[in-house]
Parts: structure tokens; C-alpha cells; sequence
């Protein structure tokens, strides 16, 4: 199938009509989009109140994205993303308490708080992980795809895998080695780049020497399609195409959705290499606001209803906060629980200052 | 019993296991059409199809990190890479993701596959092709490596690698290929990290793995016509490693020399020692002696790679040195 | 002598050298623009424009064997790679190409270049960001590896480095960017290769480097107050590795701790305790005792990566039962 | 600029007309062809006599191959390669002897003997090393080409480099890395892909998603170009163009050179994955009795101008073999010399039978 581009840049998309969408459909994508922007908003304050440590990226600027990629994907399907992953964590349907008590390092949390904001994970939910390499979850969801071809065949009601990464992702190694494996395999997943126009404080342009990623596939004679990444629904239906082509043919994709990053690459980055023009640029395409208003324009919300939902998501949050800050942590009696799945001998459970023998005398030195 | 060689051993190991559990797949390059670089997997294409033994392209961390998503679906891969070099190439996914996996995430998935790979110098292979980096990986949290030294180990701890449930690095040597031994028949499962004592003594420990296993084995039974008896620990499993057996050999000969195949500092031999220093310390007569590789690349002038790496004779040398410090009388 | 932080003096130090050498070029990912994801490059992309400030794309394998390349023909490149844990995809250029092309072409060329990149868990970075493997560089052949632990040796340090005609990886942490020390002023050449006596003591040793040494100086200095008198030995060269102050040291002492912040098997505690105890067997009062991380895949919850790691408290502890062991009397 | 392709497959290439090159050159094709042909039955004879170890890689039926690139190759530039070198290495004008002595792992090989067959090196010939890791030239040649727009404008007379790589390594992260690198950059480099139609024993079908291997420039809006690779005036001809474009624009550039391997992978490959068939093809396509046919109907050589060629190539060959066996070994007294090329404290030279300290008592352990 031959790559389709509904335009060139940020400027070009042809939106879709949006009254071809039940107005309920809307509602709660706008719902959806609230959450995340009201759960990164407080997300933001809470790290710089300590409550959350380590690295933390937001979803911020990317809600559209996110919600109309999770709207794509069915529960059957499998998702394996980024570090970048609050937003996918809460549309996918884990709990907001859950994704924050992770973000606190609660035992509550998603990964029982031994992964934090970088590596939220709901085997349940199919939610296979977000990863902190860069690239490191692509071979992974390769493979998962993979695994699938073993245990049904195509069909409409196949399961599929979609595996986000970034724009500055499509300049690794592993990109290339595993759209390639996809493609001799004939594997069921969709690449999404989300493109951001950054890495960190790198432009696409600076980094990639093909600049409109989509055509990356052509490495591997895979399709690829760019969308506008501030319409949820522009990205849902070229999503849902990916995946039908995925659960179907067994035919991979590539589709790249446009959005901007609104704040700097993680919490603590005031993104000082952007123009304050820029800057302002990108506060202006914020793509809530926007469908904000084109859904009050078109009749589906009015503007008590879009308080009423911005209100319910704060409440949610709140919640969330609440539930994490109430949440015990982990034990350190638990520590040696999860270095491996498999029992063995011998393996250390060892804390920094004991011995490696309990008794370091000739007679009685046990095993470490 | 029956015997055959190191390589037999793999192969009908993998066998058994892919007739056992259908969620056995091997993967790597050329070990289908091919039938593999050193023929482990001869005639698996045939038998099973080009689901179960893949070829994959020269792609050694897509299809390595495609088998840790396998596996976290629910198949067992067992990945061969060609040699243990070109696991640099796969090393972000078997330690930043396989490894890391289970634990990261709470426990919620394992990753249930193997890496076989041979490591080993002395075939004229030249630096890149030569290393024995398995200390690396014997490193790692998460990880297990293992190291058997003769074909019956390598069927029990391959059939054990296979049905456990997190990341199993199978080191193999290209020189053992070739090696025979008795294989017990019918189902035989190893336990991942216990040492053997794969020869009693009194008077000396020497601790190997893996190849040099073969050669401590050679030098004791050399030792033996001299009255000098040799207690030799075959290490088996890297990680876990068996501490307690190997103290317990040196408390009971009081001496201990390390015979390994990669380089001396930061080896694992480095380990050992330091292990037993904490573990027998009272009972040392003297330092423990490490016999391992030269610190360099490895040249491929036969004459230069035979003295960069550690030999019978060698190890024979140091045996004596220790017996010696130590006023043995033979 | 001006006081200044880590961070500071390895600006300084780049500075300095490519005022110096105009063949001194930096590559790396957000070095330029974004100054640096610690900030260790800050104004030097306006200084000295983007060809000796290389801004890279997210390809750690592609810039760091550029850098190889670029090395090989007569630049001095200084690749920054963000953190150790991304080294790992760049191994294969590092080990198997870095630092090979010496010795496997006989010496037909040099690969001068210096990998910069920090170590360290504690910032709650969680498993795949937090590790220390620089045991692993430090295990080959062809590599150089520094870790200096305060500013005034990682200007030295790093002036060596860069000079040097090897692949030098030059450890940093995360941790240590923000301390702070007195720097000799003017060009200084740091050795690589040597060991220092951090502090002068005579009752035990305690062996570490980069950001340990902070810990164990801090321990010492709280012993000192109970009339224990703590010798401190900041390795800071890991490859080579100089076996001779650390034996001389505990020699002295007759006792001996390692603190590192790397997992204890097969870590670099390893090799100084295997060290020691061949170095110093007969002075050796006790076992040599070492202090490293809990061997799990790191926990980003707080109260677990806190126990995981090794403190000032746990170095005290046994500190404490080494004295208690050789019925020190305080 | 675009991509420019003349045929589709090994059959369709338009043989460049041969009256327009000069007799002489031709003559000299021919003559280092004849070379190469010798040299390598010679190692394989060699090799079975166990006086070459290791892995041995044999250019038998890349001879055209071999001779274009290298005629286009200027003195002033760079070369790297793979583990499949001697032919490289022998029309870059490296002595035979000096070749075939590292092959014997001789002190006078091109590397001492310490590199083998794997790894031929000159650095005065600007022949910067055989690579034994698949891909892994890619990343150091992209840096020559690097440092070489450090010290030289663009222009005619400007340096390049040329990176020759199999076609199964398209499939690796380091191609991907490096193209991107070089694209972004624009550096002097031409990557070479010797399309010989199988790694190991993989067909490049089997391998690549997208066979045609010089397309996946499109990646990095990089030209490529497929060339008759059993053509040594075509293969110069493409070699030499994109050169030109490397030299003057610093436009890097794939070029894919189609030639069949004659024999197995290696030395100790029968190969036996190829049909009887299939081996009676490839033997029938051999550029070497073809390329003379050739000649000899031009009327730029005859019969016994042939003759003498190869007579003269096999007296080569044997001179070299000659010089490789009454080489002296390389000595172990010199083994530590190439661990390091600065001297610095405490480095270790330790035979594997010595202590760590040379006396391992308290008071005078000295440094390893
Ligand atoms: C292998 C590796 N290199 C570098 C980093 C540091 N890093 C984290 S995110 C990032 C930028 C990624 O950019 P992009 O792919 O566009 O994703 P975005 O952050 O914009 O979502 C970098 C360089 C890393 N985590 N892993
Ligand atoms: C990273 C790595 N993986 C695997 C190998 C083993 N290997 C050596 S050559 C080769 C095939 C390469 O094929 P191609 O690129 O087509 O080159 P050719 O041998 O045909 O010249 C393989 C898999 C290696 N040397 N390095
Ligand atoms: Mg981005
Ligand atoms: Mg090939």
C-alpha cells in the first residue's frame, strides 16, 4: 500500500468534519483531555513539591495525541510506549490514583512504585511498559507483534501492537533493525512517531536528514502517514486504519502525528533554547483550548459543560493525589523480590552492609 | 548414558524442549538454512518450520530485544548469537530491558528466555572475536549466567535455562563444541547456581568454568602421579555464584588458584578470590593465585595468542608456585 | 588555588583545551543548544562554534564511533554520552572498536578520545538510568578509565585524558557535579594510573573513587573523633589500576574496606579485595570487607533505592566490625 | 540530487562501451583482477594447509568489484572495509607479500600480524583497517569523513572516504546511525554496498525489507545508485561520480555494486544452503573469464597477452607466499607493546602464569 500524506506541516491538515462523530464520543474525548491536562498540571507541581523524584515527562501539548491514539487501540491490543507516558497510562483506563501513587514511588502504584513516572506498566491492561532508553522499547514491541502471529491468525478481531516513540527515536539504531524485522515478519503493529518537533532541545530538522519521518518506512517498504497530532479524531481514524491493516494483512506501519511539546522536555527544563516568540507560537496552538472551541462551535459542548468536565477532572486528580499521598510505600523487606521471577540458589540477598557470608569465620560461613 | 560430544548435547537438548513446549522458538542468525555457524541447530528448520527456528537478519539488539517481548508474552526464545562479541551489539536490550523487567515493573511480567552464545580465544580470531566477557554479564541483577563445562552439564542447564522464567545467559566456548562426555538420557534438570566439584582433593583447590574447566581437570590428573592431590570446582553457574562450595574447598585443602579464560583484572577469577579470602580466610595458607589471559587485544600471530592466553602449563606453574610457598612436600 | 564545583572545573578544563589544541573537537547529544544535559559544555557552542561543538541526534553507537574515526584521524574528540547506562549502546564502538584499532592494526594508529559521561543511582532515576558498570570498561585492554572524586582531580584528570592518545572513559556522577573543592590554578596534568592517598591514616584502610571517596573522607573524619585513624584511598584511575598504594596502604593499616557504589559481585570491589589479599596477605588482620549496592535491578521508590545503596552508615558499620574483628581497641 | 538507477537486476545493466577507455587501463583491470584471482585461490590453498588461521573471507568473484572501486578511489583518500579484504587491500597497491604474510601472521604483515586476514591495515596507503564486526566500520568512517571537513574546503581536490559494507549489513542500527550522520553533516563519504546477494548463507530477500539496497538512502535523502558490479568500468564510473559529489558538494552518497560470492562464506563453507543448480549459475557468471572475453573481442588483449597476466599474477602470489613463509614470527617480547599507545603508571604486562605483584610478600610487592 502506498504511503498517504494528508499534508506538509502543522499547517496543512484538513480537519475532519466533526459532525460525522457521536456528540458523546466528543464529550469524552474532551473528557480524556482534560484529565491528562489537569493530571500533568498537578504532576508538575508535585515534583516541584518532592513529592515526585527522578525524571518527569509530561504529556503536555500532546493530549490530542494521546487520546485519539488510545481511542484507536482495542483492549485486546498491546501498547508499549515511551517515558513519556502519564497521558497513555490514564486514556488506556488505569486508575489516575494508581498512575500518581507511581509517580510517588507508592506501593500502590502501577509498578508497585519500583518503576516511577518513566516506567508505568498494567500487564492487565495491556499496557507493556513505558521505557526510559530511547528506542529500547521498539525491538521489545517487535517482538511482542511476534508473539502474536504464534497464537492467532489475521482477521479483523486480531490482536495488534502499537508502539509509540518519539521524533528524535527514528535516529537510533534499533528503529531501523526492528521496522525491518516487522517488515520480513509481516507483523501485526503500528510505529507511531510522536512527533513533537524535539528532541530535548533538538529540532527534527537538526536531527534527521529526512525530516518528514513518515517516509522513514521507505527503508522497508512500509507505509507511512502523517497526521495532525491537536485532532483526536484525525488521529484516531488514521490509527484505526494502521491497526486494521496490522490485524488484517499482517501489514506494518508507520504513522507520525504532529503536535507540540507546550513545556520544556521534562519538569525540570525551562526549554531557555526556545524563542520567547516560539514559545509563545506553541502556547497558542494549544490543542485544548482549540477543541474546546471547535466543539462548542460545533454544538457539542457548551461552555458550562466543558467546565463541568475541566471540574470533574480536577476532582479526579485531587483524588489521585490523595490516594498516592495516603499510599504506604514499598517495604525494604520486599527489596530482594523482584530481581528475578525464578527462585535459584545462591542469589545474593545481601543489604550494602552486611557481609557476604553471614559469619565470616572458617568453621560456619554460610551462603550469601 | 550415552556419549557424545558438547555440541550434540545442545542440539538434543533444544530438541526435547521444543517437542515438550510449544512455547520454545529459537531465533538468530543463520541457524536455520544455515543450520547454524557452529551446526547447533542442524536440521531444527527442517523439523520445526520457519516459525519455531527463525533466521533472523544481522540485527543482533532488534532480534534480541524482539525475543524479550516474546518472552514477555508468554513464548520461551532462545536466542543463539553468534559469539559473545557481538553481544555488544545486543547489550542494551538483554541488560537495560531483559534484565531490568521484572523487577522494574513491579513483577508483573517475566522474561522467560535464553541467550546462548560462545565466548572464547585460541582460534586465531584476532581481538574482536576472542573475548570472554562473560564477567559482564555475570555482573548484572536480573541476569543468570551460566557456564557448563561439559556436555551433561550442558544438557541439564540448558533444559533448566529454558524452563526458568528470567533472562539465562548460556555461555558456550567454541573449542568445547567438539568435547565429548557422558550424557545421562531421559529428562535431566540442573539447578542454576550450584558449583560442582568436578574432581576431590585435599591439597589444593583450583576454581574454573566453563573451557578452563577442561584444562584444571588435565593439570589435577598430572598433579596426581606426583602425589599432589587436586580438588577441582567447576563453577557451572557465573550468577548466581556458589560461594559456599568453593569456600568449602579451600577450608578443607587451605590453598586455592583460579584458572579463567578472560582477562585478569576485574575477571572473575577477581571475585573468587575475593570470595574466598572472606569466606575461608583463616584456613588460606597463602594468596590466592589467579592463572588467566594477558592484558591485551588478542593478536592473531598463533605465537602471540598461545602466550596471551592461560595453559595447562601455566596453571601447572602456579599449582607448583602455591604448593611451594606454602612448604608442601610431595 | 580557586574554589569551584566538579561541574566548574570540567568546564574550565574543555575550555582550556580547546583554546589549546584546536584539534579538540565535542560531540554528543544536547551538548550545544541546550548546553548540556548537566550543564558541563554551558556557552561553549557560542564560543567556539559548531564544528567543535557538535550537537548529535539520539544515535550513541553512530557519534561515538564517529568519534573513533575522527580520532584516528588526528582529532582529539570529547564525546559526551549522557549517562553510563547509554554507553551500553555504544559498546561495540567503544570495546570492540576503540579500543582495539591500536593494538589489532600493530600500531599503526591511535584513537585519542575521551568518552565523558556520569554513574550513579540515588536520584531515583530507577533501574535503567542508575547504574554503575564502570567495572566493565575497566575490565578492557585498549581503555583507560579515570574517576576522579573531586575538582581539583577531575581537572587533572581530564587535561590527561584528553592529552592521552588512548580511549580514556572518564567516569563522573551525578552526585558530584555540585560539590565543591579547592583547584590548583594554571595547567595541570593529572597521571593516569596512580592512586592517592585521600587521607593519611594508620588503623584501616578504606578503598574507593568518584563519588564514594566523598562518603568514606566523611566516615574517616567522624572515626577520627573516636580515636580511629581512617586511611582513605581514592583510587581514581580504574584501568590501570594501581595495585601499589592500595597493598602499601593496607600494609600499614592491616585492615581494609572497600566502599563502591556498583553491585558487590563482580564489582570493583572484587579486584581490590583479590588484590589485597595477594599484595598484603601476611598483614592482613582480617578479611577485607566490601560495602557496594544491594544486588537488584534499582527500585525508584525512595526508602528502597536508599537501602539499596551504600551510606556513610553502612561504610561505618563495618568499618566498625573490621576493628571489632581484629580486637582494635578505640 | 536524484536517485539514478540503470537496471533493475543483474540482468539489465547497459555495459559501458569499452572503445572509449584506453587500452592500457583496461590491460591493467584485467592484470589486477588476474591478481586478486591468484592471490585468493592461493590463500585458500593456504588456509587448508592450516598457515592461515582463523575466519579467511575471499573477494572470488567480486574481482570487477574490487578493481572499479579502487580505480576510483584517489590516493588522497580513505578507504574502509570489511573482514573481506585482500582484494581491497592488493589494488590499493598494498605489497602481495606484506598481504599475504598477515594472513601467516607474520611480523611483516600489513598489521603485524596481529590483525589476520580480518584486518588489513595501512595507514601511508590510507587503507584504514578490515572490520571483522558487521557494520562496525560504518560509525568510524562517517568520522573520518567527519575530520576531514576540519582540515579541507570542499572541491575537486578535497578528500573522501569510501565505506564498504555487505549487503546483509544494511540491515544493522550502526548503517542506519551513520547514513543519518553523514546525511546531516554532509560529509565526503561514499558507502559502498557490495551486494554479493547473500550474508552468510541469507539471501538478501530473506533479509531486507527493502531489497533493492540502494533505495534506503531515501531514509536520509541520500542518492543511490546500483551498478553492474561485475563491470569494473561501470563500477568506476559510479564510484568516481559519487566521489565527485562527495569531494565537491560534501553530498554523501550509497552506491550498490551487484557481483555474486563464487564460494561459501568463508574459507571452511562449503555452502552447502546453494543449490547444485544455483552454484552452476554463479560459476557461470564469473566476472573474471567474462571481463577477459571481453577484452579479447575489443582487441585490447589477445590470448597470450591474457596468459601472460596470469602467469605473471601466479608468480606474484608465489613471491608472496614465498616472503609470508620465510617471515619471522612476531615476538612475545612485543606482546604488551600494543595495548596501549601512551605509556602511562601501573599498565599491566602480565604473562598469564605471573603474579599479579612479581613478589607477593608484605614488605616489597611491587606494581603489577
Ligand atoms: C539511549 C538514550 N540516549 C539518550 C537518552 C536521553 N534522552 C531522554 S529523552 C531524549 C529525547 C528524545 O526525544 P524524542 O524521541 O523526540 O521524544 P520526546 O522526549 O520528544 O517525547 C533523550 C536524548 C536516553 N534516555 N536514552
Ligand atoms: C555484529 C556481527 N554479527 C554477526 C557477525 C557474523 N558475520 C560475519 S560476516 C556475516 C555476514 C555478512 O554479510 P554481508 O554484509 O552481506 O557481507 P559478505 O560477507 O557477503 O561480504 C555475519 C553474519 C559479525 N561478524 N558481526
Ligand atoms: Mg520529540
Ligand atoms: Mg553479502
Amino acid at each position: 500500500m502506498a504511503s498517504r500524506t494528508k499534508g506538509k506541516a502543522d499547517s496543512g491538515f484538513a480537519p475532519p468534519d466533526l459532525r460525522a462523530e457521536p456528540p458523546a464520543t466528543l464529550r469524552d474525548y474532551y473528557r480524556q483531555m482534560t484529565l491528562i491536562r489537569a493530571f500533568e498540571l498537578r504532576a508538575n507541581e508535585m515534583y516541584r513539591r518532592a513529592k515526585i523524584g527522578g525524571y518527569c515527562h509530561l504529556n503536555l501539548g500532546e493530549e490530542a495525541t494521546v487520546v485519539g491514539l488510545m481511542s484507536a487501540l482495542e483492549k485486546r491490543d498491546y501498547l508499549f510506549t515511551t517515558y513519556r507516558d502519564h497521558g497513555y497510562a490514564l486514556a488506556r483506563g488505569l486508575a489516575p490514583g494508581a498512575v500518581m501513587a507511581e509517580l510517588f514511588g507508592k506501593s500502590t502504584g502501577v509498578s508497585k512504585g519500583l518503576g516511577g513516572s518513566m516506567h508505568l506498566f498494567d500487564a492487565k491492561a495491556r499496557m507493556l511498559g513505558g521505557y526510559g532508553i530511547v528506542g529500547g522499547q521498539i525491538p521489545p514491541a517487535t517482538g511482542a507483534a511476534k508473539a502474536l502471529t504464534y497464537r492467532g491468525d489475521p482477521g479483523p478481531d486480531a490482536e495488534a501492537v502499537m508502539c509509540l516513540l518519539g521524533d528524535g527515536t527514528t535516529n537510533i539504531g534499533a528503529f531501523h533493525e526492528s521496522l525491518n524485522l516487522a517488515a520480513i515478519w509481516h507483523l501485526p503493529i503500528v510505529y507511531v512517531i510522536v512527533n513533537n518537533r524535539l528532541g530535548m532541545g533538538t529540532t527534527v530538522e537538526r536531527a534527521s536528514a529526512e525530516p518528514e519521518l513518515f517516509k522513514r518506512g521507505c527503508s522497508y517498504r512500509m507505509p507511512g502517514e502523517r497526521v495532525d497530532g491537536d485532532d483526536p479524531v484525525a488521529v484516531r481514524e488514521a490509527a484505526r486504519a494502521a491497526l486494521t491493516r496490522a490485524r488484517t494483512e499482517r501489514q506494518p506501519s508507520l504513522l507520525e502525528t504532529m503536535s507540540y511539546r507546550l513545556k520544556g522536555h521534562s519538569v525540570v527544563d525551562p526549554a531557555t533554547y526556545r524563542s520567547r516568540e516560539e514559545s509563545q507560537r506553541v502556547r497558542d496552538l494549544d490543542p485544548l483550548p482549540a477543541f474546546r472551541s471547535r466543539l462548542i462551535e460545533a454544538g457539542v459542548l457548551d461552555d458550562d459543560d466543558a467546565k463541568a468536565l475541566e471540574e470533574e477532572a480536577e476532582q479526579q486528580v485531587a483524588e489521585a493525589v490523595d490516594f498516592a499521598d495516603k499510599s504506604p510505600d514499598p517495604q525494604v523487606k520486599d527489596l530482594f523480590n523482584y530481581a528475578y521471577a525464578t527462585d535459584v540458589a545462591n542469589a545474593s540477598r545481601r543489604l550494602p552492609a552486611e557481609p557476604v557470608f553471614p559469619v565470616a569465620d572458617d568453621s560456619t560461613g554460610g551462603a550469601s | 548414558m550415552t556419549e557424545m560430544t558438547y555440541r550434540q548435547a545442545l542440539h538434543d537438548t533444544l530438541r526435547a524442549e521444543m517437542l515438550r513446549d510449544d512455547a520454545v522458538v529459537l531465533l538468530g542468525e543463520e541457524i536455520g538454512i544455515f543450520e547454524g555457524s557452529y551446526k547447533i541447530t542442524a536440521g531444527m528448520l527442517t523439523e520445526f518450520g520457519d516459525q519455531r527456528v527463525i533466521d533472523t537478519p544481522i540485527a543482533e539488539e532488534g532480534f534480541t530485544g524482539a525475543a524479550v517481548g516474546m518472552a514477555m508474552l508468554g513464548l520461551r526464545p532462545v536466542v543463539e548469537i553468534m559469539t559473545l562479541n557481538f553481544t555488544l551489539l545486543a547489550i542494551d536490550q538483554i541488560v537495560n530491558h531483559g534484565a531490568k523487567i521484572f523487577g522494574m515493573f513491579g513483577g508483573q511480567t517475566s522474561v522467560p528466555m535464553v541467550i546462548r552464545t560462545p565466548g572464547g580465544g585460541g582460534q586465531q580470531l584476532a581481538a574482536t572475536h576472542s573475548q570472554n566477557l562473560e564477567v559482564w554479564y555475570a555482573h548484572v541483577p536480573g541476569l543468570k549466567v551460566v557456564a557448563p563445562s561439559n556436555p551433561a552439564d550442558a544438557k541439564a542447564l540448558l533444559t533448566a535455562s529454558i524452563r526458568d522464567d528470567d533472562p539465562v545467559l548460556f555461555l558456550e566456548n567454541l573449542s568445547l563444541y567438539n568435547t565429548k562426555g557422558e550424557v545421562p538420557d531421559g529428562e535431566q534438570v540442573g539447578e542454576i547456581g550450584r558449583a560442582a566439584i568436578a574432581r576431590e582433593g585435599s591439597d589444593i583447590t583450583v576454581i574454573s568454568y566453563s573451557r578452563a574447566t577442561l584444562i584444571a581437570l588435565e593439570v589435577a590428573r598430572q598433579f596426581e602421579s606426583e602425589g599432589v592431590s587436586v580438588e577441582v570446582v567447576d563453577l557451572r553457574s557465573l550468577r548466581p555464584l556458589d560461594r559456599e562450595t568453593v569456600c568449602a574447598s579451600v577450608r578443607k585443602t587451605t590453598r586455592a588458584v583460579v584458572l579463567e579464560d578472560d582477562w585478569l583484572t576485574y575477571g572473575v577469577g577477581a571475585e573468587i578470590a575475593a570470595t574466598i579470602q572472606e569466606g575461608a580466610f583463616d584456613r588460606l595458607d597463602a594468596p590466592v593465585r589467579r592463572v588467566a589471559a594477558a592484558e591485551v587485544p588478542l593478536p592473531y600471530a598463533k605465537p602471540l595468542e598461545n602466550a596471551a592466553l592461560p595453559t595447562a602449563q601455566d596453571l601447572t606453574k602456579v599449582v607448583g608456585e602455591v604448593l611451594d610457598a606454602t612448604r608442601f612436600t610431595r
